[in-house]
């Protein structure tokens, strides 16, 4: 069966700049939001924009990763022959074979590609927070007969400089590509989100390949072999809410937004869902001791302290007389009595013992690791 | 695949007191403690004794039920290696044949049929109206030990924690150590209300052989295939059955108020890890869900909560199922909000249980009694003045 | 997602002629060419639209097609996003609110619900006994093209392919290109049986909100909801329906003769590629089987096999499902041999339809004629005298 | 949840010796018996035996191998929060992994392991066929307070040599280990099928690996090792069919025995069903011309020709007046008309077009490879 379009989500980073959230578990798996992964975004929005087929490109710490997206079936994906498949390193009779970059990623993987035969592939990254309907940037590639559409979102001239810089002309086909320029031409910054024509990129991708040409990152590499060929480049703007959550800071900040009420990203609107792979628990339990405000619980909560501000996820126990303020609690953490939390990232599975305080500042944000512990007698403290 | 069980759920339950929640779906159905149904309790019993198939005699309208448990995915009941789930419904029979379904064609060859196919030593009959959570595995190894024939679950509860009118049945356990059964009795009411019997759970472990042997005769004498009858028949040619008592939480869900009590059990952290202990974890089946978000006034107090309600208002030792919205200014206590529920400002509610997608009005109030909840039913509308407004 | 459909599967089918293979299954679970049971065709067509739920109306017991169905997974049907099949029995309503199913109190809401809940632009509607294998993205795009309210599926027959005695309905399509549909005809038995119809074959796309419309016409009329009322609906009011042609292999299932003749037709290969073309091949539920094996005397000629079975006997002109034996020496002819069949040395059948799970012992002979097959009903066994002793 | 045994099949190899047949795909996924691959014995004897927590090690082409093997459902696995995981090569803060051997390529997935920790492991094999039930050798090595049990079956003592040979007390004790030896002092072969006590096999993997001493190989190096520490190694005797398929003259012997109609596999069983993954296929169609004998075919196939003495997998299309004979031939392939195809192996999806010859004689069987085209006009012959 054909399939029109095959989507790539580019899982491999390490995402070093999240320190000890990413030391056992790669970053698309990093948890958001309370019943979240990072992933869940560009996964969700592949199956709300009718593509099924999904290659999850990956190759840090991939266990967690990989037993959250199994075969799609938590997004829906595995339906009319499609699904979720991770792609990790392999070798072959050519040697063996670790992805270098991220077109050298999709490349490896040309044969998972080719089976499926489609006319267009959709380039993601795992690690951004956001809804858009690839299936309207699709149209707009097919209207404009592209070659390659790039997704772009207008960011702060000031800012610009911190990002891959799309220069367009007034039909919006790029002329130019700058790469953190001193002195940015457009504020129009590259999401790293692409669809290309698949014919194309992976003649490219071959071609240099067996010229030993480097063609290892699509920013660095193909862009600008696609622009010394005069191909099609369009840009296609996005206008929403988008987030790069790859720092501690953006992380933190991503999920403090995330509690506004009128969160432009409406996470409770049923028309575009945002899936996850929920686990089997308990209902929320508040004590009689619990005090609750302006939070965001998750099932299988038990809390007896206080939460302000701040977003507990899935099954973490908050002991009496604990306060968390401002904080991001991550699945399974184990808050004992009179801790208090301020300003923090508390890791999956880590556990804060009575009395223990963590607080940072919002310029210091503070972090305890996946299963680390503080406080109490533990030998390992 | 340590215990090789068939596994046979009686859902034909008593569910005329438990109306209007029940005007639509069986008691196996019911919405129970903010993310469960009463299903899923046999059910998870069956998963963390790894069983892989169930045979399902239901009455009535099966539509709630299937749509709850689809494949049985969620409970590990849709392996190709001999899994399933086996829905047999009586009242469609019934209807088809014309006559009793006892008597019908294929009540007992239904029975036959699954209990002969499944690779299994053993059989496990189980209902949902008596709320428990059974560590099959453990009845399992003590069947085996006993080397009886028949285990039968029993919980040891005060005549007064049940209906004064309804007839229970007792097992006559032999005192010492052996726990060997050696009758059952109908339990009307009694005069002493501390009287402490032996409440048969209606959940048995039989040897595949003993149950295929009754089946013959239950055709003969046309009678249900019931624990209890299970357990006479036993008894009657001078089988071993074995009494395994169940300490756990158990309530006896028959009527509105055994509903509710249930319900309002679970804020009690004891019997809440009773019934949900971790290493036996109940399963249900797994919906997309995001958290609840509790606003800046949103005051929560011994209450619980499932995924994807959003708080402005207070609320009192409470369970609130999914997606409920429940507005500033308004205040619920000792009361059940099942999912969908849309309550508006200034609400007062008070001993109310609200079936599935109930609309209340701003500025309502209802208050029911603890020994008499005031139930709304499914889809109604609660009006500014309070009425009720069937949907 | 390209398109987004709701589907309606009407499978209160007319089975009467249809026994004894009806007895105990709806039309919609019939075995069919070796592997398939009917309901896979319309599954499949939505399948290959890439439709993600489906509506099942049904009567009598489900249980054949539950067990068949499963969670819809072969089928694409279980998605979280959107995804379920939702099975409403007819039946089982009727006896409950003991009335005529249309006035009872949720037919029209069960296809109210589940259609406004869809995420749907169109609904489908379709039924299973009219075999043939639609595009129905074909339909779709043709439907869009149209900007019509209504797309009917037809397809042209002569009479004389038809019962005599079954009452069909036609379609008026316009002549020219505009393929509209001006009018619907029942035809009974016409005196010249060469004459050509535009057979309606109950498949249709409809704009959701015209169902929707239609929905509270009919529940006031106490109408069903079925392809022939909505086309005279929407005809009455002056919507546009067009007509898409069919040219593929079709039959109307509605007598053993019929039955029998559409399996033998897949024996002719422009039937059989028509049917089962591969770009819309045609899904069922997998089971896990091996290849069939065909010893050293074994004699096929012109016949379809599925896996697992054992064919040491010569075959000609027929069909075998999975898992049946055939010994040495004995020849089967112008038959449908459905699973588990288990035939001795010696046998001779000839235009025969055995029912799952016959045993034929050694000797025996059966012959019917093409016009009337003989049909032996499930679970029997055919002695060596010829006789039938049913199971 | 803890797990009492989790399974580990070594799927990793490049299966060399099966030459153009694993070109594309790695061995434990070649064909076998026409609607199997060969891995299904392994993962079938697994569900059959109880054990549903099943690591899948593989790194050499695994693409065809993991579509397959998904997450285990078509074997039942997928119960109970068991599964079949695929576990691939993957970096981490250490840097890149690929497995250098078969006690390495446990060592690289501890973490998998000890998610579900389990009590024992369970080595396999992914390229055997045979039904073995992995519990009763479980009793065994409980019986015995074992830390290590090997499979192992007689083999005739003039083909010792060849293999991996135990040396045993008379209480089944291992004693001595010679990996083919010439002058071997036992004919109980290893099968390459291993019980080992958990935690001491992880004890020895990470001290080694600390020690920077070399424990990459079971055979090489880890059984040597508990030799010297004179763990209890027991030899559990396997009695039954067992069939090591690594080479193209022992598939092809493999799969006429398979044909036998009292073949020992007893392939039609229910009691120890040998699962596969299904295709989703037409029926079985013999024309008119069709003339078939002692053989096995398969869903999906279309014979017009004759087959005498072959398997024949699914959705392989047999032309007019073609003659197959003892020959296996894999799923997809087109044979077309008047071919002649004696003592050959015919690859997935190959084609061998009109009036050519595939012939083979018993010492060295034909082989068409993997979608590889014979005779016709094609362009690539």
């Amino acid at each position: 069966m054909k399939t029109e379009t095959v989507a790539m989500i580019l899982a491999g980073g390490q995402g070093s700049r999240l320190g000890k959230l990413t030391k056992q578990i790669a970053k698309p798996a990093v948890p958001f939001g309370g019943n979240y992964r990072i992933i869940d975004f560009a996964l969700s929005n592949c199956a709300n924009s009718g593509i099924s087929d999904v290659g999850v490109v990956t190759q840090y710490q991939p266990l967690v990763l990989n037993r959250h997206v199994g075969n799609g079936s938590s997004w829906g994906l595995n339906r009319h022959n499609g699904g979720a498949t991770i792609l990790q390193p392999y070798s072959s009779v050519e040697g063996e074979k670790f992805f270098k970059g991220t077109a050298h990623a999709v490349f490896q993987n040309i044969a998972f590609i080719e089976e499926k035969n489609p006319d267009y592939v959709v380039i993601l990254s795992g690690d951004h927070i956001y809804k858009m309907d690839y299936e309207k940037m699709l149209d707009y590639h097919k209207a404009r007969a592209a070659s390659l559409t790039v997704g772009v979102m207008p960011v702060p001239w000031d800012e610009a400089s911190r990002f891959g810089v799309m220069n367009t002309d007034r039909t919006d086909r790029i002329i130019e590509f700058q790469e953190k320029p001193d002195k940015p031409k457009s504020n129009l910054a590259s999401m790293g989100i692409y669809i290309f024509n698949w014919p194309r990129l992976k003649q490219y991708l071959e071609d240099n390949q067996s010229k030993n040409r480097q063609m290892e990152d699509f920013g660095h590499h193909v862009i600008p072999a696609y622009l010394r060929n005069s191909e099609a480049i369009y840009a296609y703007s996005f206008e929403g809410y988008w987030k790069d959550v790859g720092t501690i800071e953006s992380l933190w900040s991503a999920n403090m937004e995330f509690l506004e009420p009128n969160h432009e990203l409406n996470i409770r609107n049923t028309d575009w869902r945002i899936y996850s792979n929920n686990p089997n628990t308990t209902p929320q339990f508040f004590t009689k001791t619990a005090k609750i405000k302006d939070s965001m619980i998750t099932d299988g909560c038990y809390i007896a302290g206080e939460i302000d501000h701040s977003i507990i996820s899935n099954n973490v126990k908050v002991g009496k007389g604990s306060v968390i303020k401002d904080s991001f609690v991550m699945p399974n953490a184990v808050i004992g009595e009179n801790v208090r939390i301020d300003k923090a990232i508390i890791g999956e599975g880590a556990h804060i013992y009575d009395g223990a305080e963590v607080v940072g500042t919002e310029s210091e944000i503070a972090v305890i690791g996946y299963q680390e512990e503080v406080g109490g007698y533990s030998d390992e403290v | 695949m340590k215990y090789k069980i068939a596994s046979i759920l009686n859902l034909v339950e008593y569910e005329d007191k438990l109306k209007p929640l029940t005007n639509r779906r069986p008691v196996a159905s019911l919405p129970f403690a903010c993310r469960y149904r009463l299903i899923d309790f046999p059910f998870s019993s069956l998963y963390n004794a790894q069983a892989v198939s169930a045979a399902l005699f239901i009455s009535g309208s099966g539509h709630s039920l299937y749509d709850h448990i689809r494949s049985g995915s969620s409970w590990g009941l849709d392996s190709v290696a001999g899994g399933g789930v086996f829905t047999h419904s009586q009242v469609l029979l019934k209807s088809e044949a014309n006559q009793d379904y006892k008597t019908g064609p294929y009540y007992y060859d239904d029975h036959y049929k699954y209990v002969s196919k499944a690779k299994a030593d053993y059989v496990v009959i189980m209902g949902s109206s008596i709320l428990s959570n059974v560590q099959l595995e453990s009845v399992l190894n003590y069947h085996m030990d006993k080397e009886c024939d028949v285990t039968v679950v029993y919980k040891k509860v005060k005549r007064s924690e049940l209906r004064d009118d309804t007839i229970y049945t007792s097992l006559r356990v032999n005192g010492n150590e052996e726990e060997l059964v050696e009758g059952i009795d109908w339990v009307a009411s009694q005069p002493d209300p501390e009287s402490v019997l032996a409440l048969n759970m209606r959940m048995m472990v039989i040897n595949k052989k003993l149950f295929l042997d009754y089946l013959f005769t239950a055709r003969e004498k046309t009678q249900d295939i019931s624990v209890d009858n299970l357990i006479q028949y036993t008894l009657d040619f001078d089988n071993q059955v074995s009494g395994f008592e169940y300490t756990g939480y158990l309530k006896v869900i028959e009527d509105i108020k055994s509903y509710y009590e249930a319900n309002m059990d679970m804020l009690n952290e004891d019997n809440f890890n009773s019934l949900f202990y971790k290493s036996d974890p109940v399963r249900t089946r797994s919906k997309n869900s995001g958290p609840t978000y509790y606003g800046e006034d949103a005051v929560v107090e011994n209450s619980q909560f499932a995924n994807d309600c959003e708080i402005f208002g207070s609320v009192k030792n409470s369970l609130f199922f999914r997606k409920v919205q429940l507005a500033k200014g308004s205040h619920v206590e000792d009361s059940i909000i099942m999912q969908d529920a849309y309550i508006e400002e200034d609400v007062y509610l008070k001993h109310v249980i609200l079936d599935k997608h109930v609309y209340v009005q701003r500025g309502a109030r209802l208050e029911g009694t603890a020994e008499e909840p005031i139930v709304v039913a499914k889809d109604s509308v609660v009006d500014a003045e309070g009425n009720i407004v069937e949907g």
